[in-house]
């Protein structure tokens, strides 16, 4: 006890001598701090040769059936990529399944290539080191063939709605050590983790800033990254194991987004830290 | 971006990322051999090591306009400018990017050849909150123009 | 010959202003993978800007260039449709090229 | 909890045939998580408190339920020795600064943080801080007493004791914290040594 008295006497000194603390500086939201930064980069966004990998991907035939993805019907009929992805999630009857692009793509990867959908679960997305993987190469060519195209998902079928209140629980589910959700970062607005701004994902301005931006080129890592990317490492980080490609869980929370965001134009991919 | 036939097919089979299937450029030899790298200076392991590698601690210079962010959102990536005043610094021949805390801070070594004006952007690695410095050479030696940058912990934190 | 270079020249009064963006991991030999083994070096070591067949503009590089590389240069007597050209050459051996013509 | 576990992952793999879809919550759960390293699917099964604090915004939860979980949270407080509160600023402001813990990238071997600029302004030197929480520059001008030192304990070891559904992690209910960090992030926010309680020109 006796640290305890000297350290408010010490405080009691620190008053006398008016030597409290001023208020600090405080930043705003972003408060444009890295304006200058990010305007430094231009239109310079090396997403581009993704585009480009990812449509030799489609037209590339693979697998034991050497076919392409040509053939693939991502909800506008087979062959349709121009718009499509603005158009997801949505219900597949042909798999009975709501389904992301990248539940889209490893499905028909499997029916018409005949690889097994392991080959791209085991591996979807880039490592340290790695330039980019097929499944971010095909989803960011998909992004940019609805770039500026308005975000209109399916909600017409039972299920595309069923996912939506899905979502929208999972949004709010706490759980692990940390009690986190996606809400408790994710549920207001003005908030920022450490200097990073975080969209208020139940907000439509804030649903479609970042549903229309991913997929997006990460800076820091040098890859574009995808929205299932994005989910899964906003769950590693909520402390909770791995989130599955083109899970259901990761299905149901961007239907969720995407119909919070309805409406806004697709922008991706876009430029991310 | 449309898909374009033809050529483009032949070399998707070849693409794979990760493996760099480089282009079998026909460069003249020549374009190689001009000029010499400062192996030196690449490897020094702080500023006065690098300065001493190229033979002269550079003299501050009005006439080297740096543009770098004060603040930047990634270490990974930090956009830098070099822009010459010529009226205050002229006949510049190079100009050298430098990272003070970085492993090895000499980054780049751009040597102007004709026609070229004493001008670079680049984007560079900067490992933790330090100087950049953007160094120029002359006829009649060295000189810099220096500025810090602020590396933020990003995101999470994990 | 589709090499992964992108060029823009442009030109602004008697200066040109080449941008260029190209594919290249730029490695420092520094970083581990995620089974904790080095990722081995491997980064653009050279690069020379060209106009016409005319050398404007040589660099050498370290690995602290970011990756997937930016390079913005400008240099005089440049007319539009000449041809810019940027090759690089990395520490592995490996080049690459890219071309387009002055607007 | 196991058997709820093996009945989630029974669920996992009978989803994984690919020849059902999910329709309720444990289902999709169960389906589209797997356990990896030293994180197990158990991390998804919530406690009571986190249940309630799982309604979307402006659903009321129910009030006599909200006053029992405050209870609960206040009591299950685990107050120092001696009420000996205060350890050394240096560390803690290590585990304020530490954003890594119990992640599945995380070595479970190394100490856990705070990650406290996450969300609060602490050292007014450090520009990179989030707004989720209240500033807490200054904190220590806030007050010495017995009762504010016992306050903020409570707050960093089960903040639900004042506010139920708050968003901050209970640092020493879930043993995220051990004793000995939490009294190093006292002595962070109240030692006037401390970067927290300088000024800044």
């Amino acid at each position: 006890m006796d640290l305890m008295e000297s350290i408010r006497n010490a405080w009691r000194l620190a008053a006398l001598f008016g030597l409290l603390v001023a208020a600090a500086p405080s930043f705003g939201e972003d408060a444009g701090i890295f304006d200058e930064y990010r305007a430094m980069f231009g239109d310079d966004n090396p997403a581009v040769f993704v585009i480009d990998e990812g449509e030799e991907y489609w037209f590339e035939p693979q697998g034991p059936k050497n076919s392409s993805l040509e053939g693939c019907d991502l909800g506008l009929g087979p062959g349709v990529v121009e718009g499509a992805y603005a158009r997801l999630p949505r219900y597949f009857a042909d798999a009975d399944m709501m389904m992301d692009v990248e539940a889209r793509l490893i499905f028909c990867m499997r029916e018409l290539q005949g690889r097994p959908s392991e080959e791209i679960q085991g591996y979807p997305y880039s490592m340290r080191g790695d330039l980019g993987t097929e499944l971010e190469a095909l989803v960011a060519w998909l992004a940019d063939q609805s770039s500026g195209m308005p975000i209109a998902p399916g909600q017409e079928h039972a299920k595309e709605r069923e996912f939506f209140t899905l979502g929208e629980q999972l949004f709010y589910y706490r759980a692990g050590p940390h009690d986190f959700s996606c809400a408790t970062c994710h549920g207001q607005e003005g908030k920022r983790i450490r200097l990073q701004a975080l969209p208020d994902l139940t907000s439509h301005e804030g649903a479609a800033g970042a549903y229309s931006a991913w997929p997006a080129y990460r800076i820091s890592e040098g890859v574009v990254r995808t929205m299932g990317w994005r989910m899964r490492d906003c769950f590693r980080q909520q402390r909770f194991p791995l989130l599955g490609v083109g899970s259901d869980v990761t299905v149901a929370l961007q239907t969720y987004l995407a119909v919070t965001a309805a409406g806004a134009p697709m922008m991706a991919p876009g430029l991310k830290r | 971006m449309k898909h374009e036939s033809g050529a483009g097919i032949a070399r998707r089979g070849l693409l794979r990322m990760g493996v760099f299937v480089a282009a079998v450029a026909a460069v003249p030899t020549k374009l190689w051999a001009a000029i010499t790298k400062p192996s030196a200076a690449f490897a020094a392991t702080d500023m006065d090591g690098t300065f001493a590698a190229l033979g002269q601690t550079p003299t501050e210079s009005a006439g080297i306009i740096f543009t770098t962010p004060d603040i930047a959102e990634n270490g990974a990536v930090v956009p830098i400018k070099i822009e010459v005043d010529e009226s205050l610094l002229p006949g510049v021949r190079r100009l050298y990017v430098m990272v003070e805390k970085n492993p090895n801070p000499m980054a780049a070594m751009f040597s102007m050849i004709e026609g070229a004006a004493p001008y670079v952007e680049t984007r560079v690695k900067v490992a933790q909150t330090c100087n950049l410095y953007a160094v120029a050479e002359t006829d009649s030696g060295f000189f810099m123009a220096s500025k810090e940058t602020k590396v933020t912990l990003g995101g999470c934190g994990g | 010959m589709a090499g992964k270079i992108r060029i823009r020249a442009q030109l602004d009064g008697d200066t040109c202003e080449v941008k260029a963006l190209m594919r290249h991991p730029m490695e420092t030999g520094l970083r581990k993978d995620q089974a904790g083994n080095a990722i081995p070096a491997h980064y653009i070591e050279e690069v020379t800007v060209t106009h016409n067949d005319q050398v404007v503009m040589h660099s050498y590089w370290g690995a602290a260039v970011s990756a997937n590389p930016f390079l913005g240069v400008r240099f005089a007597g440049g007319q539009a449709g000449d041809t810019v050209r940027v090759t690089w050459r990395d520490n592995t051996g490996a080049t690459d090229e890219g071309e387009t013509t002055i607007r | 909890m196991k058997k709820r576990v093996a009945q989630l992952l029974m669920l996992a793999s009978l989803a994984g045939t690919g020849l059902t879809q999910a329709d309720t919550l444990p289902e999709a759960l169960g389906s589209s998580f797997e356990a990896i390293n030293h994180v197990d699917m158990g991390r998804l099964q919530r406690d009571p408190l986190q249940e309630f604090c799982s309604k979307p915004r402006g659903q009321a939860g129910d009030s006599a339920m909200e006053s029992a979980l405050r209870d609960e949270a206040m009591a299950s407080v685990v107050f120092p020795a001696g009420d000996d509160f205060i350890g050394d600023w240096a560390r803690g402001a290590e585990v304020a600064n530490n954003g890594r813990g119990l992640q599945y990238s995380d070595d479970p071997e190394a100490p856990n943080g705070g990650n406290c600029y996450a969300c609060h302004q602490l050292d007014p030197a450090e520009v990179a801080y989030g707004n989720l929480g209240p500033s807490l520059t200054g904190y220590g001008a806030r007050g010495q007493s017995d009762v504010m030192l016992r306050y903020t304990w409570t707050k960093l070891w089960n903040t639900h004791a004042y506010n139920v559904c708050s968003h901050m992690p209970r640092f020493g209910a879930l043993g995220i914290l051990t004793e000995q960090q939490l009294k190093d992030l006292m002595a962070f926010l109240f030692d006037p040594d401390s970067p927290v309680n300088q000024s800044i020109e």
